[in-house]
């Protein structure tokens, strides 16, 4: 019998038979509580785009905001109260008219967690791992978002401890908006850099 | 590792789909998993980042592919529960109700012999080259970027060493570069004329080039 | 194409265990599946062996891995059977009674622009490197060989050059040689001292070294 | 729903529904019959390691014609009867002692059909394919061929369209043997190099 056979034969437990299998025998040993993976459950919902999505829209109108976001953009998001696991070294990639930024973390699933919230599934899926460094704009135009051959395409593969948030090009139109609305036309896919910022509703 | 997981350029694989109004977990399950993930490394300090990650590294490939995240996840953690000796398999199957796919071991001489660099050798605007090394353990230098020519462009703070991290080496800790490739010089056949890919390379993995 | 089909080298995978006195098919599907492959390209003549070859390798990679190999012989048959137009998928799935997976499709360009090379330009004993190509489309010098150098042992007659013929180029045949590669040059930390991989290589896939 | 959930969750054809229906789809249509199927399935059976058995022995007995395999083995095999598919040029690799030889097909898992037979299960799966080219003395250790450390390991990888058998060295206390018992000590394994040839029985 073939390994493959043989792994498919043998009668496994299911995903969430594991994972309560997991925490109940780390419970009872004594080792975590029901606390402490609540606190994190809870961190995870903290984590969200709406935070990066409201440093774009504070770049976008304070320019002093916007030289420290693009000097340090650790601290910069720190001053907005966005700081913790995987964001511990944040660098902004500001898009230009001729320049997109584009994120990937071909390895695992890296993300700034505190400004982009945990990763959304296709980030997470071997599709988009393995394609979007070789063929971007393809995938860019197969995600909806088909730019001009005139723009050069970075992408920026977070292998190691830096965490990256894409700062999208400001809409057209938008001079009258609050700070507040031009973040909501941030969505988590602009700060990754598979869609631009939304343009204002009318 | 010359594993599944270093996805990066790797052909075959279908269209990306993006979910409306995704939420944060889509099944309770997952928040679990993701809360013990976090637990196991910050409250018991049972394992570092770098053997987690190397861990999920050494599922089967096919076991990789098809799962879900946070199933790569629960079994990249309870593998290294396991190695740990926190847990024992019998009772884990035991309470889980059936086989607990795990991970596979780690390789026998799993570190490449890399010079450590305390001090940052290059500067931005300097061309390096990625090293050839293939160690059989954890490495976060891509395939698809290790041979190839590149030019820094921004360097970054020193972080822990993951390839020793990872197996219990030296602690070290070494400058990152942002290295930028042209997507031609990794692809023969892209068509990505103006495209580059930035990799975030640890000192050690490079070398000057002319 | 850098497809999953590509394994020579890749890392992760378990035992490989001996079935004594295994029979040629396990299952009567297998023959089924063995003999329709050959019948669509002998007796009907749908399409050609690296069309086949292709075919497969274009799997998803997760079903490429994990089903059987009488599994992966028919995928690549009926993929190209109805990309040829010869059976329709909704009458397919109709007889079948569900989803009948099948390969992805092909690239847009899916050739290298390699020259074709009518006469030997190598002889055995010289230095050879693999050039380093990156097709979407079929190409039979495994990833693991290119860009290395290694030494031709021995010459064999010309042979259809795969990446055209699999892709209605240019039907051309060219000499193949078995190239010698030391294994630690192929993998830096192997430790196989005197070990070496030989691989037959088609002669446009090949450059001179020094 | 990722593409991988959407995979998943779609109802799929048995791969024996799928083989059935292809098949009768290709006979209604005319352009197969039953006949056809059931060549192609006896000439599989043909196919067998047993031929390749008979070719070592006669190789190892007869020095005439073991110059002959190993300068033209296609026509050496063929003398014997061995030829077709997959054995349209066959290299014949001799072992000696200081040099053991094996065979992978890393890209799909192309053999010498005519003399080895279709290939058994282990010569398929992506473990043998991936591993054997970069640790092939850990795998045939772990396949119970121990070899010493001064023994050259050549794997050989049937990336293209030559066909390989290997001719395993002829195990001592043989000098008796007929050729057909000679024979019955070669195994499809040794013939693909993961054995050695087998030592005679008392």
């Amino acid at each position: 019998m073939s390994e493959e056979t043989d792994r498919n034969t043998r009668p496994k437990a299911s995903i969430e038979q594991r994972v309560v299998a997991t925490k109940e025998a780390l419970i009872d040993a004594g080792r975590i509580t029901e606390a402490d993976l609540d606190q994190f459950a809870h961190m995870a919902q903290d984590w969200r785009p709406e935070n990066g999505a409201k440093v774009v829209a504070r770049a976008w109108t304070d320019p002093d905001f916007r030289a420290r976001l693009l000097e340090d953009a650790t601290s910069a998001c720190a001053e907005m109260g966005y700081a913790g696991p995987q964001g511990e070294y944040i660098v902004a990639l500001e898009d230009t008219p001729d320049r997109h930024n584009v994120i990937v973390c071909t390895q695992c699933s890296c993300t700034a967690w505190p400004v982009l919230g945990l990763p959304p599934d296709w980030y997470k899926s071997p599709a988009y791992r393995a394609r979007v460094v070789r063929e971007p704009r393809r995938v860019l135009r197969e995600m909806g978002l088909q730019l001009s051959n005139e723009v050069a395409i970075r992408v920026w593969e977070t292998s190691a401890e830096t965490r990256y948030m894409v700062i999208p090009l400001r809409p057209e139109g938008t001079q009258s908006l609050t700070e507040d609305a031009l973040a909501n036309l941030v969505s988590r896919e602009a700060l990754i850099g598979v869609a631009l910022a939304n343009p204002p509703t009318r | 590792m010359d594993g599944i997981h270093d996805l990066g350029g790797t052909q075959g694989f279908g269209r990306i789909d993006i979910e409306a109004d995704e939420p944060v977990f889509h099944h309770p399950w997952q928040r679990t998993s993701f809360a013990l993930m976090m637990a196991t490394q910050i409250v018991m300090r049972s394992h570092n980042t770098d053997e987690y990650r190397h861990a999920i590294e050494r599922m089967h490939p096919a076991h990789y592919l098809l799962c879900d995240y946070y199933e790569r996840v629960l079994t990249g953690t309870v593998s290294l529960l396991l190695e740990k000796g926190h847990l024992s398999r019998e009772d884990l199957e035991q309470r889980a109700g059936g086989v607990f796919e795990l991970a596979g071991p780690v390789a026998d001489r799993p570190m490449a012999d890399l010079t450590p660099q305390p001090e940052a050798r290059f500067s931005v605007g300097d061309r390096v080259r990625v090293l050839t090394i293939s160690p059989s353990g954890h490495i976060r230098a891509p395939k698809f970027c290790r041979g190839h020519e590149g030019t820094v462009i921004h360097r970054a703070p020193k972080f822990r060493f993951p390839d020793t991290s990872a197996h219990g080496g030296e602690l070290r800790k070494e400058h990152t570069y942002h290295v930028e490739f042209a997507s031609k010089d990794l692809w023969s056949d892209s068509d990505a004329a103006n495209d580059s890919v930035i990799v975030d390379l640890w000192d050690s993995y490079l070398e000057a080039s002319s």
